[in-house]
């Protein structure tokens, strides 16, 4: 039971580490960017090129998603999405799956349609037990990463400057653009962060989830329920939000498998009926 | 202005927003012209019909009343499968049928109503997709009476009227789809332009104000919700009938997605949008799919993206020139 | 006098912060009463509260003796209660007309009617053009509301809160953004309003005040500091130190 | 004077076309519409398919019983609706003799109306649930049923030491399918079985691992669609239930052979059962996994590639027993019964069911040089999909 309790926690863990990006672009631009598995996959793909192709270990790979992504998602938003800021919810959600589609039929070009692997270094391979809980070594990888991540992006969002700047700027992007803070500047780096985050994310999941070129439509709706249970005004909603569905999903596959299909689907909306502003959400007029 | 000559000009304005515009009658005349002039692709017309039904229910709810939903492939499925189960074990009779699947997904619509009410956009678009996704299993799981993945078998429809007969080149599933769509659309077009129509554009536009002037917001929604999901179900009842076949393809996202783009590509809130956006979608995504088979959907994403980027302006505005030539055209032929 | 509105011991607190601190106020009959009290004293709380917006902590309100605390909004428009905003909240896609024929046939009873053609409904027609003339907006209503300039738009609000035929009209600051040169039309409007008609006025300037107000209540920090005649209020020491003294009207 | 004799050839070509109709039936092509999923969540069954069909026409030549075979090919994107209306519009627009494809059973079935009405015959290429042939008398299969290669494997394990089996089945109708023939067999031949079903959007599998992992069975029995299997394979390492002494058995989808290769050896040792394996070891079986290869480079033919050439090999056969009548009763009737031998090993089309009649082979998966490899040790002769045959 313990161990199933293991799983759902590092499962939850990607989801954080997926979703969070998305959380924050969508609180601070206001902008629903349904393509963001698009850079999921993207960070996906690049590990597994710069494994396969560059002989590169696992380990150098993982912050190659990450830049990658991040670069990606930074010339983008200059380019394409900035434009979609002022734009209705609507035209930005219709934006935003155009760019999914696109990021599939192109994938699928590239890469093909098959399933892509990644060979994980011995050192993560396999399990130990630990008072009889049995523990995968790559989960537990994966859950000391994540939570590294969100301990630390937690710390540079309440302690830092930057962190600050951008917590002024989701209340209120008039305001802050007042008080002389460069926000736009502060998006396009928040949007790089988030991709990359995202990026990184689709690598550490290609074990866990997998990858093709359907990803970013296969888990469009994972994100969009950690980011809307969780809220996006801070970094503890959507980690919270990713912890529950990871483990209620994970645990209740196992309790009751009969039903396992609904669950997810049933939590949200149960909670996004009695809670329909987020689970942490700051009142807000 | 003396009272009796403003009343005149308001009934005048009042009636004008309701005239048949020439344009509208080229339209439906070439709706029904089709027939005749593309007996090779009366499939496409009849799959162009269904699709236009169902954006026509999303635009009820989203254009007129500002609901925004994910989730809209929950009502032609559920319209599906009440029509194809009831042709299967209980009458083959189309019109049954018919009434089956949007009594079905109304009473959904009705039912789960009360979750759209609340609520940002966002969370609106995530309830509506919940819905949907937990309907989808639900058919799956149900494989005795559903089909489950592969599908509802065995559906056969009694002829149209008990005249016209289903056939292979599918000339009475147009004339049947279009007819159903059209009557459909002429009860859409009298809501719209009711003191009920006029309310739900007051919520849409305002609901602080549209509450404040004394609509009871939750109930005309609630209300419109239903409606717009009983037209979902005549899709769905259409679609089982006329492939004679339901499978849970119906309720998956794609389908939602697919109905967003549609709409979006005709432009909500004037009912024309969802079938002209249908008309378009359809024959876009045929004309891709006929050049690169691999790989339309790319070619449909950077459409989209495109379209939104800006290319919308433009062709709404090529339309629009198009409509006023009609219209100076229709004038000068009444005249 | 009879009252036609009244609240006992109404209070709203958000979190720590009380907004409205038990609250006892009366509307008489055929009233020009204004609400008056620096920023932040929770005036539009309390037309909030009055016009179901926001529900009370505790207390009490009565609509000509009914206890409405817990009705609906559009149900206290139905029984005669009806309300401007500070900020102009309009159908913007509609015309004028649109938008009275819309509150005219809420009141009507017609709204929930899906198949009845507007035109046809001679009542309706009739009824509309009436408040078109009466507020002066005949001459703009085929045009969007959206297109229309700020002190029209203001017109337009105070029209379509009237052609819910209230008994009760709270105007919450109807003078609030409107440039000089259109002022003059928007007082004219609200000094010809009907005397069966009790109105509440929530207003910053002190001019329109004291020449439309026959009595007036101040509100601080959610309390009612004082109640009476305009004469009274400018002379009231409290008032002057806690209000007036401020500065004139800021 | 020209057109004068133009206009007499004509006419007499009319005429002729008029008295024997095989001359004028040498000079059409017969179509054939190939629906597949190109795009969409199944795309990798399309291309294997539609690469398979373009290398029959490249080896074999594109005439057969004197007509062209002329291909048509269009993309459903795995959506049943569109794979009827495309049917549809190939059989009334396009005037195709055979229709095939066919990547999942609801697409077949779907389909099966419009075969009948039309009286085309419908090559099911890659769809495996056992009732498909059922739907229509003008369906003929060239792939494979479920309990056709899950019932030998339930054999096999009863017969190898195995008494105790958990299955873990994808939840749609192949999986139920090869859970149930799996189950009843092995129960019958005197075995235990738990069993659980995954929902079909399911990312991570760790739940039903660690119940097949307290359960602690002999082997486990496993069906999820091919695009998945790695994953699952993976997972059930990461758990450690090979080192506790679980076998891992299944039918051969778990182990594609398209996607085998970037498995690595997580697949190693698992033991299936199926219809073919690119490591057939036959010459007829080397010439064409080199010539796929080298016309696709990068892919290995998989089962899904052989459904797709076998599907035009049986159309080939089938017009030069007709001598080019494209019609389609003549078809199907020349269709059943035909047999030949295809680079899986003898095939027949069971002329009472229409379905294939194939070998299935046991195989482990290995290491062939560097690359990972089904490789047969056991073959069962003749294997007739038994749902059909006990009726």
């Amino acid at each position: 039971m313990l161990t199933i309790l293991f799983d759902g926690i590092a499962y939850g863990m990607v989801l954080f580490v997926l979703g969070c990006g998305l959380s924050v672009t969508m609180g601070l631009m206001n902008f629903v960017n349904l393509a963001h598995g698009a850079f999921a996959m993207l960070g996906g793909y690049v590990a597994v090129l710069a494994m396969q192709r560059l002989g590169l270990p696992f380990l150098a790979s993982l912050p190659l998603a990450f830049l990658a992504a991040a670069l990606v998602g930074v010339v983008l938003e200059r380019l394409i999405y900035r434009p979609m800021y002022t734009k209705s919810h609507l035209d930005q959600v219709m934006f935003s799956i155009g760019l999914v589609f696109m990021a599939v039929a192109g994938t699928d070009w590239l890469m093909g349609s098959t399933q892509q692997f990644i060979r994980l270094p011995d050192w993560l391979q396999g399990r130990f037990e630990v008072a009889g809980i049995g523990i995968g070594r790559y989960r537990l990888f994966v859950i000391v990463v994540c939570g590294l991540l969100a301990v630390s992006l937690q710390w540079g969002f309440t302690r830092t400057r930057f962190g600050s700047r951008l917590r002024a700027a989701v209340d209120d992007a008039r305001v802050a653009r007042g008080l002389g803070i460069p926000v736009n500047r502060l998006f396009a780096l928040t949007f790089a962060l988030g991709s990359g985050l995202a990026g990184l994310g689709g690598a550490l999941g290609i074990e866990l989830m997998g990858l093709d070129p359907t990803f970013p439509l296969k888990f469009m709706i994972y994100f969009l329920i950690v980011v809307t249970v969780g809220g996006t005004s801070s970094i503890t909603g959507p980690f919270f939000a990713a912890m529950l569905l990871g483990v209620a999903d994970v645990v209740g596959k196992y309790l009751v498998p009969q039903v396992g299909a609904f669950i997810i689907y049933a939590l949200m909306v149960v909670l996004l009926i009695t809670r329909p502003h987020g689970l942490f959400a700051r009142a807000r007029a | 202005m003396t009272m009796p000559v403003l009343e005149t000009r308001v009934r005048q304005a009042l009636f004008a927003s309701r005239r048949w515009h020439p344009a509208e009658i080229v339209f439906w005349c070439l709706a029904f012209a089709a027939f005749l002039l593309f007996p090779r692709n009366l499939l496409l017309l009849n799959e162009i019909a269904i699709l236009a039904l169902f954006a026509l229910s999303l635009d009820l709810i989203l254009g007129y009343a500002g609901i925004v939903s994910l989730g809209h492939a929950a009502f032609l499925g559920m319209g599906a499968y009440a029509a194809g189960l009831l042709a299967k074990h209980v009458t083959a009779d189309p019109f049954a049928g018919l009434l089956a699947g949007m009594g079905a997904a109304g009473l959904l619509g009705l039912v789960t109503s009360p979750l759209v009410l609340r609520g940002t956009d966002l969370t609106r678009l995530m309830i509506t997709l919940g819905v949907a996704l937990i309907l989808y299993e639900l058919a799956n799981s149900f494989s005795t009476l559903t089909g489950g993945a592969d599908g509802l078998q065995g559906i056969m429809m009694a002829p149209v009227l008990g005249l016209f007969d289903f056939d292979i080149f599918g000339r009475t599933a147009y004339l049947y789809s279009l007819s159903v769509l059209f009557l459909l659309f002429l009860i859409a077009r009298r809501v719209v332009h009711s003191p009920f129509g006029l309310s739900l554009r007051a919520i849409r536009d305002n609901p602080l104000r549209a509450a404040a002037s004394g609509v009871p917001n939750d109930r005309r929604l609630a209300a419109v919700y239903t409606l717009a999901a009983a037209y979902a179900g005549a899709a769905g009842a259409l679609l089982a009938q006329t492939t004679q076949f339901v499978s849970l393809d119906v309720l998956d996202f794609h389908r939602s997605a697919d109905l967003m783009l549609v709409l979006i590509i005709g432009g909500a809130g004037y009912l024309y949008g969802g079938l002209i956006g249908a008309i378009a979608f359809k024959l876009l995504q045929d004309l891709i799919a006929s050049f690169t088979p691999q790989y339309w959907m790319f070619w449909i994403g950077l459409f989209l993206v495109l379209f939104v980027l800006g290319g919308r302006e433009m062709i709404h505005g090529a339309v629009k020139a198009a409509a006023a030539r009609f219209a100076r055209l229709g004038k000068g032929a009444a005249r | 006098m009879s009252a036609v509105l009244q609240t006992f011991d109404l209070s709203k607190s958000f979190g720590g912060i009380t907004a409205t601190d038990h609250v006892d106020f009366t509307l008489a009959k055929g009233a020009r009463h204004a609400l008056i009290g620096p920023n932040g004293a929770g005036k539009t709380t309390f037309v909030n509260q009055l016009t179901g917006v926001l529900r009370p902590s505790s207390g009490r309100i009565e609509l000509m003796g009914e206890d409405i605390t817990r009705l609906p909004r559009e149900a206290r428009v139905k029984r005669g209660l009806a309300r401007t905003f500070q900020i102009n909240q309009l159908f913007g896609t509609m015309t004028p007309l649109e938008m009275i024929a819309l509150v005219t046939s809420e009141r009507l009873g017609r709204g929930s009617h899906p198949f009845r053609a507007l035109d046809r409904d001679l009542e309706l027609v009739g009824q509309t053009a009436e408040i078109l003339t009466r507020f002066r907006i005949d001459d703009i209503m085929d045009r969007r509301i959206a297109t229309l300039p700020y002190g029209k738009q203001r017109q337009i609000e105070i029209a379509a809160a009237f052609a819910a035929r209230p008994s009760v009209l709270l105007l919450d600051e109807p003078a609030a953004g409107v440039p000089e040169a259109e002022r003059r039309d928007l007082m004219q409007t609200v000094a010809a309003l009907p005397d069966d008609v009790s109105v509440l006025l929530i207003e910053h300037d002190m001019d329109l005040v004291f020449r439309f107000a026959t009595r007036i209540t101040v509100l601080v920090n959610g309390r009612v500091l004082a109640e009476g005649t305009p004469e009274e209020m400018a002379h009231d020491p409290a008032v002057r130190a806690a209000y007036l003294g401020e500065g004139a009207h800021a | 004077m020209t057109v004068r004799r133009t206009l007499l050839g004509g006419m007499l070509g009319l005429a002729l076309a008029a008295s024997t109709s095989g001359f004028a039936l040498a000079q059409e092509a017969v179509k054939i519409g190939l629906i597949l999923p190109m795009t969409g969540p199944f795309a990798s069954t399309g291309k294997q398919i539609d690469a398979a069909v373009k290398l029959f026409l490249a080896r074999e030549g594109a005439t057969h019983g004197g007509r062209k075979l002329e291909v048509i090919l269009k993309d459903d994107a795995g959506n049943a609706d569109a794979t009827r209306r495309l049917a549809q519009e190939l059989v009334v627009n396009d005037k195709v003799s055979v229709l095939a494809g066919f990547g999942l059973t609801p697409l077949a079935m779907a389909t099966a109306q419009i075969a009948t009405q039309a009286k085309v015959p419908e090559i099911v290429m890659a769809a495996a649930t056992a009732s498909i042939t059922e739907a229509s008398p003008y369906i003929v299969r060239t792939s494979f049923t479920l309990p056709q290669a899950s019932e030998p494997m339930a054999h096999w394990a009863a017969k190898n030491g195995v008494k105790k089996v958990f299955t873990v089945v994808t939840d749609y109708g192949p999986g139920i399918d090869a859970e149930t023939s799996f189950a009843n067999t092995f129960k019958e031949a005197g075995g235990t079985v738990e069993s659980v079903r995954i929902p079909l959007r399911n990312p991570d599998f760790a739940p039903f691992l660690q119940r097949v992992s307290e359960a602690k069975p002999d082997a486990l029995f496993v069906f999820v669609p091919s695009g998945v299997g790695a994953q699952f394979m993976k997972q059930f390492i990461e758990r450690g239930l090979d080192k506790a002494g679980v076998k891992l058995i299944g039918t051969g989808d778990v182990v594609d052979d398209d996607i085998l290769e970037g498995m690595g050896d997580v697949a190693l040792g698992a033991i299936t059962t199926h219809h073919y394996s690119a490591a057939h070891d036959s010459p007829a079986n080397k010439a064409f996994v080199e010539a796929f290869q080298k016309a696709n480079p990068g892919m290995r033919p998989n089962f899904m590639a052989v459904g797709g050439y076998d599907g035009m090999k049986l159309i080939a056969k089938a017009l030069d027993a007709t001598k080019g009548d494209a019609s389609g009763d003549k078809l199907i009737a020349a269709m059943k019964g035909a047999s030949w031998e295809s680079v899986r090993g003898p095939v027949k089309i069971d002329p009472d069911t229409r379905d294939i009649i194939q070998n299935i082979y046991v195989r482990k998966t290995q290491k062939l040089g560097s690359e990972l490899h089904n490789v047969e040790f056991e073959t069962i002769k003749d294997v007739k999909d038994p749902v059909k045959a006990r009726k």
